[in-house]
């Protein structure tokens, strides 16, 4: 019974995601972007923390931690203080306009759960649904990488990405080894730290962050 | 023992030179460094010589003959590599193209990334394989863009992107595998261990296996620059000091390609078809013919060896997708062929552009003149890399297109396509380099060319004479890659 | 045997004293023929013998290639005229080259007169030399086509085996042998510098090829030619005989038959000389490059007859 | 004493040991960089007498039987095998008695030249001589392709020694791509022959059994390797590009002799390694061999280069070569062993001939160039007057090539149209309709080359210098004449004991062919099939020559008188005439572009009549080139021009390829 809640819930925060990877899609604000990508951290760390509860995995309580404090607070915190130093929170519309996004998202999410349909039902875990869901966040971010034009949607994009490797990894399995999560995370934070220095150095050679400037090296 | 010795000597160098890499003597530290590397990793050889396979470290650690020689390999040309960079480096920073503060910042990246590397190697984690391999791009992501240029930052940043997606990729496949496999071997620390899979590998789930390895193909395979994933790898080397276009094309591609063998074999044990040989082939043979043709438009030097490197791991990738044990064999020995002759290559197109001052193939004339060592190097590196005998290259080439037409008739006219393309491509623009009348000056500085032919040396010796310990040892790999 | 080496030297020195008889002839008939007076029959051995007690004028440049020449050329038609079967047919020296080799002995006299006509290097020389060449080297396969349909036959490249398979053998009807026979004619016109394709008697320079080669020689050399150039028709003819009327020449060891035999090739020679010389009354000679459409006709005739040796008679 | 006591044992380690020693002479070179003399006077002398050496290791090795040796080098499943057989041991001489010639030679023609260079040149020469001595013997795939590549990759760095001209440059890229490729082709012929799991020695080939679909694809791709070493139209672009830019002797070495090792491996693939022969290989064969050699033959004809015209005459060669191994085939295949053996031997027979006077025709040709400093024969003439050692045995090769008696070129001519003529009726009736046709292509380029050869002799040696500077012509040194004298003394005594040299080639058309060509004749008579059916005696031929030649000299001389007067000659008419109104190389080449001009792109300047100082340069070059390789280059370039569009620079883009990959292959893999 309780298990059942449990699960619930877990998929209403599946849910969630997904949700908030469709509206980090649509999002044309920089700033919006920051602030989606903080829920989705919310809901991940919490989702983690549920699975953990209810499983009695006890190590995901540390990944829950440590996504709540990279990912919901350090981060946002990060870009946000990145964009006022910058000062690129403006409208940028996408490469293809939002609609026709939506629409690919929406076709990528029925692959994606088609895709993820046989294995679920082998799923030992409760967890049925929630890998279909993980590959549809990882397919989404990645499509939004390719449609933003901008350095730093692209990042969040990236990182987005992350999240749902991540959400796999609690939610389908009950997490991977302590040891290579923690190597994971250490990488994020590294990657997070290369990219803000690498964003500033853009910022500094081509005094904009719009990726446009930067399709010199192709062949003649 | 050693192998703790072996990861630590470069992540300690790593640190050392992150604080003290501003010194004068840095790079021959740094040489050191690679040396004592070299030096461990040559004694775990041995043992792994006379010992045969082992598990260090309660399992952490796997060491067999496949990846002992790749860490060898690795150890070895970080080593000559860094004896290049030395005065390479100090002619960058005379020209005022590199700060002290860069140079602390390379030489330091420089032992991690060679660490991060061995540490790929050795693991016998697949999620710390993963761990590495992105710790690895990240430290090589700020050598690409040493020079602060804004061809080096874009060339930078798509390395960035690029790769980070793609290892994103790998480790979704890490998940699946690790979802597969505790199903058998129960959740927690073990179910990642490749012995530990390897011995279950039949019992692990086809379906989710071969979902797996996809993710894991295009992860790692966008390193290994596998046409159509292929898009940094070309800016990178061309942008990034040529030091580390070395150490690129000739070590972090094999890493690559050494992670994706070690998910094949799983996957083909645990789907019995040749489902992932069949992908392999199709992706080395598409790398190969693209390559070849993209090769015949490039102006920049370094680009252009660039995208020799890609048709290579092509060949390489269809020789291991073929399987079976001449094909593996073939396929191992190119790696290290292609490693030892493409550095080399490095770093005498390094010297020669350093002294034109330019990257522009048709500003290079006449090396043979200004400076004849140079000017050889060059001509021999391309004529070995090229797949002319007496050099090994084209041993390997040898077994790969015979063995090809015999079990795969239907491949070799692209092969044979690709490689005359590439031939004439390569060696057409080549020829002017270093033939034929010169406007250039003399070097002020000598290149340090022994590692070019020492290098050249190795390939030319192991084309008529492969040692019979390192035929044993290859024949080992062979038999664990090809089954 | 020693008769037949006896035959064998008698038969060349008939070749080498009657050829400037059947040049004297051929000229006679041509004369006749066009409405002049005749010279003597003789007047070929008349100017061998001016020329032979004349001063040789040599240009000054002159190699020792070029005195060396004539006696080349003339030996080689020497040896060319005495392979051929004109009275008797068993020849000792036979087979010591057979058709191929006699091509081979023609071509090597033709490549020296070439060669000794450049030697001087006026303008003249080069220019006959090249188109002497361009003549040869539509005829000399031609020719070899004629000897290889003729062989084919008589499963042989000896002539004598070839006339003893065409004379003595039953009787036959070859259809090839007429494809060969009229290349053969054309083969030998042009060989010998005759009209349509040279004409021996110019001297507008522009027009001709043999007599441009030998612009530079004179007296003894230019006597040797004149006699080989003589041998060289005399040969033709006597293998045109051979190959395609060759009954009358006396079998092997058939001694009795031989006076029968010299009657009977006299009369076909002078009936050939007649004809030739009608011929070219009738033909006027054609521009140079007409040349090799005319000789390229005898060679795709040769090959026809090859080919139709081919289809019909195997 | 014990290795001659037991010869046939120790053959082989003989032969290795010659080639081994050509190794030490060429790294030897590299060494005495410092010492020219050395270089000069020691290490090609040396390396000359390696040749004689090689060449009797040949001639004891085509009596003994074939002996094999493992090497421990190569790879480690796959040591270097060799083996020494009849054919090897022939081809062995062929290159050994030539290279001796022609290394001789090379001691004098290298006299002039700097040390630094001619201690590389000593280096790859060596290196191209050993190679092409491993490519004989080798008896495993991977040390033929090793031995291959050597030769290919050594005798490049001899083509392009002054690479200063860019024209060279060109010619040995294009040399250098071609045998790269061919040798990729020759990698695919062996990947069908091999029995997997590295079963590469030619030993398991010759036992292994294989379908005729994959027999003709083997034979179709030797065919094509090898022919794109020896020049087999369409794939003879390179050839007359390299060959001249080589120093002479490398030419003599290249067109002498290397170009027989593409003809020694189309011998071994299909009449020992392959286990079945198909008729219509043959008739394919003779078809291309004789386009090549009427192709060749008639550009050689148009060349204003004299190095170039004698490459186009080796493509001729090549051809007829070729085409006697096609007839070869037909015979074969047909059981006809008997012609099959006539064949055989005439190829064989041609074959070393053609390394004899090629060979000395290049050296001859390097030593006017030596003494001139002009390669267009425009510029040449009347050099017979002041090189005569060159004008006279240049003469022998020329007269020898245009297939004269009683020189060798003409015996194996001979032999080849006796092949062709005592054909029976072959039993598919095409075969009887091709075989004339092919005769009389072979004597039209047997008459041709005389035409050439006239040219090439005549314009060089004869007439009046057309440049007054030609007076003062060196005459060459005399390790040049040397390596002439003895070149030229094999043309004339191949040409002289046709019966002797038949006997010796008798155990190499044994083993291919498992019957050797019986002579009928006696030891001066040559008469292949039967006596009475055809023959020839050269010796006798030649006595007869001289006697009468001799006789009538000296008649004309005690009958009349010997007077000469000198004076200038006969101008015509004409006061005008000087050197300048000989004709010029085109002039002579002029009636044969006239005829055959459909084949050639002819680029002329001619001048106007107002010119002050009138020029006219004329050259004909290859059609094929525009028909078939611009074409080619073109699709490469455009095909690249295509890929290059997958590189655009938009990082959204590349992200979208890593993006489709993983969907096409998540769909292929989850049907």
């Amino acid at each position: 019974m309780a298990l059942n809640y449990h699960l619930q819930i877990v998929n209403l925060l599946a849910a969630l995601l997904l949700l908030i990877s469709f509206a980090m899609l649509s999002q044309r604000r920089v700033a919006g972007l920051v602030t989606l990508f903080a829920w989705q951290g919310a809901a991940l760390a919490l989702s983690t923390a549920i699975v953990a509860w209810s499983t009695g995995q006890h190590h995901l309580y540390y990944s829950a931690a440590l996504t709540l404090g990279l990912k919901v607070i350090a981060m946002p915190w990060y870009f946000y203080r990145l964009i006022r130093k910058l000062n690129v929170n403006r409208v940028v519309e996408p490469m293809i306009n939002i609609p026709t996004t939506m629409l690919i998202g929406i076709v990528l999410v029925i692959f994606a759960f088609n895709l993820a349909l046989p294995i679920s039902q082998m799923s030992g875990t409760v967890m049925r649904s929630t890998l279909g869901i993980a590959l549809a966040c990882v397919l989404l971010a990645l499509l939004m990488m390719i449609t933003r034009t901008k350095a730093i949607p692209q990042v969040i994009g990236f990182l987005a990405m992350e999240n749902g490797l991540f959400f796999a990894a609690t939610s389908a399995t009950y997490g991977m080894p302590l040891v290579v999560e923690l190597g994971v995370a250490l990488d994020v934070l590294v990657g997070v730290f290369v990219l803000g220095i690498f964003i500033f150095q853009i910022r500094e050679t081509f005094d904009s962050l719009d990726l446009k400037h930067m399709e010199k090296l192709k062949e003649k | 023992m050693e192998i703790y010795w072996l990861l630590g000597i470069p992540l300690s160098g790593g640190i050392f030179m992150a604080l003290w890499g501003f010194r004068r003597n840095a790079p021959e530290i740094n040489a050191l460094f690679s040396l004592l590397t070299l030096a461990v990793a040559a004694l775990l050889t041995a043992r792994i010589v006379e010992e045969g396979p082992m598990t260090v470290g309660n399992g952490w650690f796997f060491i067999d003959s496949f990846n002992v020689f790749l860490v060898t390999l690795t150890a070895f040309v970080a080593f000559t590599t860094a004896l290049f960079s030395r005065p390479y480096m100090r002619i960058e920073e005379e020209h005022g193209r590199l700060s002290t503060a860069r140079l602390r910042l390379y030489h330091s990246s420089y032992q991690i990334f060679i660490g991060m590397m061995i540490l790929a190697l050795t693991t016998n984690n697949m999620g710390i394989l993963w761990v590495s391999m992105e710790g690895a791009t990240l430290a090589t992501v700020l050598l690409v863009s040493l020079y602060r240029t804004p061809a080096s930052l874009e060339a930078a940043w798509k390395y960035f992107i690029l790769c980070g997606v793609g290892i994103a990729l790998a480790l979704f496949g890490t998940i699946l595998l690790y979802f597969a496999a505790e199903k058998v071997l129960g959740s927690g620390g073990t179910a990642l261990l490749w012995t530990q899979l390897n011995g279950v590998k039949t019992q692990l789930e086809p379906t989710v296996l071969q979902l797996a390895f996809v993710f894991l193909l295009v992860g790692y395979g966008t390193k290994v620059g596998l046409v159509p994933l292929h898009s940094w790898l070309p800016d990178a080397h061309a942008e990034g000091p040529t030091p580390v276009s070395a150490v690129l094309s000739g070590l972090l591609l094999n890493v690559a390609l050494y992670a994706v063998m070690r998910s094949k074999v799983l996957v083909d044990g645990a789907l019995g078809n040749d489902m992932a040989g069949n992908l392999m082939m199709g992706f080395g043979l598409l790398s190969v013919v693209v390559a070849a043709f993209l090769i015949n438009r490039q102006t920049d030097v370094k680009r252009m060896f660039a995208y020799s490197s890609i048709e290579h791991m092509g060949l390489v990738t269809f020789a291991f997708g073929m399987g079976g044990t001449v094909a593996s064999f073939a396929g191992l020995l190119h790696m290290t062929m292609h490693s030892l002759t493409k550095s080399a290559i490095f770093f005498t197109v390094g010297h020669a552009t350093q002294k034109a001052g330019t990257q522009l193939m048709s500003d290079i004339r006449g090396l043979i003149k200004t400076n004849p060592t140079i000017g050889w190097g060059l001509m021999l590196g391309t004529i070995a890399i090229l797949g002319v005998p007496p050099f090994g290259v084209f041993a390997s080439e040898f077994l790969i297109i015979t063995t090809a037409m015999h079990e795969h008739p239907w491949a070799t006219p692209f092969l044979l396509i690709a490689l005359g393309v590439a031939f004439a491509s390569i060696f057409g623009k080549v020829q002017p380099m270093v033939f034929g009348e010169t406007g250039l000056p003399r070097l002020p500085h000598m290149p340090a060319l022994t590692p070019v032919f020492v290098h050249l040396g190795l390939v030319l010796m192991l084309g008529l004479f492969i040692p019979p310990y390192l035929a044993a040892w290859y024949r080992q790999a062979a038999q664990l890659l090809g089954g | 045997m020693v008769t037949g080496i006896l035959l064998q030297i008698v038969q060349t020195l008939i070749a080498i004293l009657l050829a400037p008889l059947l040049m004297g002839w051929v000229n006679q008939c041509r004369a006749w023929l066009q409405g002049r007076t005749a010279p003597p029959l003789t007047q070929p051995y008349r100017t061998l013998r001016k020329l032979f007690h004349k001063d040789a004028v040599i240009a000054g440049n002159a190699s020792p290639l070029f005195r060396f020449a004539p006696y080349v050329i003339f030996s080689c038609m020497v040896l060319a005229a005495g392979l051929v079967p004109t009275i008797a047919n068993d020849l000792p020296f036979s087979p010591a080259a057979d058709v191929i080799a006699l091509v081979g002995i023609l071509a090597l006299a033709r490549v020296f007169l070439a060669l000794a006509a450049m030697d001087i290097g006026t303008s003249f020389g080069t220019l006959g030399a090249r188109r002497e060449m361009l003549v040869s080297f539509l005829a000399e396969p031609a020719l070899l086509m004629v000897f290889f349909t003729a062989s084919l036959i008589s499963q042989s490249t000896e002539l004598p085996h070839i006339v003893e398979t065409l004379a003595q053998k039953e009787f036959a009807i070859y259809p090839s042998l007429a494809f060969a026979a009229v290349a053969f004619w054309m083969i030998s016109v042009a060989e010998n510098a005759r009209i349509p394709v040279d004409n021996p008697t110019t001297h507008l320079e522009l027009t001709m090829i043999h007599e441009a080669m030998v612009l530079e020689y004179s007296a003894r050399h230019l006597a040797l030619i004149e006699w080989a150039v003589a041998l060289k028709l005399f040969t033709y003819s006597v293998l045109g005989i051979a190959l395609f009327l060759p009954w009358g020449i006396a079998p092997r060891g058939d001694v009795a038959a031989l006076p029968l035999a010299l009657a009977a090739m006299v009369a076909k020679l002078a009936a050939g000389g007649a004809a030739l010389s009608f011929m070219e009354t009738i033909s006027a000679k054609v521009r140079l490059f007409r040349a090799p459409e005319f000789l390229g006709t005898a060679f795709l005739l040769a090959v026809l007859g090859m080919l139709t040796h081919f289809l019909l008679e195997v | 004493m014990s290795v001659l006591a037991d010869l046939d044992a120790h053959i082989l380690d003989l032969a290795w040991a010659g080639v081994l020693y050509w190794l030490a002479l060429g790294f030897s070179a590299l060494l005495l960089q410092r010492w020219r003399g050395a270089l000069v006077h020691l290490v090609f002398p040396l390396s000359a007498l390696g040749g004689l050496f090689i060449a009797a290791v040949g001639v004891a090795g085509l009596v003994l039987p074939a002996s094999a040796m493992v090497l421990p080098i190569g790879l480690p499943d796959l040591p270097f095998h060799l083996r020494l057989d009849a054919l090897s041991a022939f081809f062995l001489v062929l290159l050994g008695s030539a290279a001796f010639g022609i290394t001789v030679y090379a001691a004098g023609y290298f006299h002039s030249m700097k040390a630094g260079p001619l201690a590389l040149v000593g280096l790859w020469y060596h290196l191209f001589l050993a190679g092409m001595a491993t490519v004989m013997l080798a008896d495993d795939a991977y040390a033929f392709m090793v031995a291959w590549e050597v030769m290919a990759l050594s005798s490049y760095f001899l083509v392009t020694t002054d690479h200063d001209v860019p024209e060279i440059r060109r010619a040995g890229f294009l040399y250098l791509l071609v045998a790269h490729v061919g040798a990729v082709s020759l990698l695919l012929t062996f990947g069908v022959l091999q029995g997997g799991h590295g079963a590469y020695t030619f030993d398991y080939m010759r036992h292994s059994e294989i379908t005729p679909f994959w027999a003709s694809a083997a034979y179709l791709l030797a065919l094509f390797g090898f022919g794109a070493k020896a020049g087999l139209v369409p794939l003879h672009v390179w050839l007359p590009e390299a060959h001249p830019a080589a120093p002479s002797p490398v030419s003599a070495l290249m067109s002498g002799v290397m170009l027989k090792t593409a003809v020694y491996g189309l011998l071994r693939v299909t009449f020992d390694l392959l286990d079945l022969r198909i008729g219509w290989w043959g008739t394919l064969t003779l078809a291309l061999g004789l386009v090549t050699a009427l192709y060749g033959v008639i550009f050689a004809a148009v060349q204003s280069d004299m190095k170039r015209l004698l490459a186009w005459s080796s493509i001729e060669n090549i051809g007829i070569l070729i085409a006697a191994f096609g007839l070869t085939l037909i015979f074969y295949t047909e059981g006809k062993g008997a012609l099959a053996a006539l064949s055989l031997t005439a190829m064989l027979y041609h074959a070393i001939n053609h390394a004899f006077f090629k060979s000395l025709l290049f050296i001859g040709t390097g030593s006017v160039l030596h003494a001139t400093g002009e390669r267009r024969m425009g510029r040449l003439g009347g050099l017979i007057r002041f090189m005569p050692w060159t004008a006279w045995l240049t003469l022998i090769g020329a007269l020898a090539i245009a297939g004269l008696p009683p020189l060798n070129g003409f015996v194996s001519e001979w032999l080849l149209l006796q092949a062709f003529l005592l054909t029976p009726g072959l039993t598919q009736p095409y075969l009887n309709m091709v075989i004339p046709v092919a005769a009389a292509s072979v004597a039209l380029a047997a008459a041709l080359a005389a035409y050439v050869m006239v040219k090439y002799f005549g314009v060089i040696f004869l007439g009046r210098p057309r440049d007054p500077a030609l007076e003062h012509a060196r005459e060459a040194n005399w390790p040049e004449r040397l390596g002439m004298l003895w070149l030229a003394a094999g043309c004339v005594a191949l040409g002289l004991f046709p019966a002797q040299v038949i006997a010796w080639i008798a155990p190499v058309v044994r083993q291919l062919t498992g019957q050797a060509l019986a002579n009928d004749g006696n030891w001066l008579l040559l008469a292949p099939l039967a006596a009475e059916r055809a023959s020839y005696a050269p010796l006798i031929f030649l006595a007869v020559v001289l006697v009468v030649l001799l006789f009538t000299f000296i008649w004309v001389r005690r009958v009349y008188h010997g007077r000469v007067r000198h004076a200038d000659p006969w101008d015509c008419g004409y006061p005008e005439q000087n050197a300048r109104t000989q004709d010029s190389a085109e002039g002579f080449g002029q009636p044969i572009r006239h005829i055959f001009v459909s084949f050639m792109r002819v680029e002329r300047e001619t001048p106007d009549p107002f010119d002050r100082h009138p020029h006219y340069r004329g050259d004909s070059r290859d059609k094929l080139w525009l028909l078939l390789y611009k074409p080619i280059a073109d699709l490469v370039g455009w095909l690249s021009a295509q890929a290059g569009r997958l590189q655009h620079g938009r990082i959204q883009w590349y992200l979208t390829y890593s993006f489709v990959t993983l969907i096409v292959l998540l769909v292929f893999v989850s049907r």
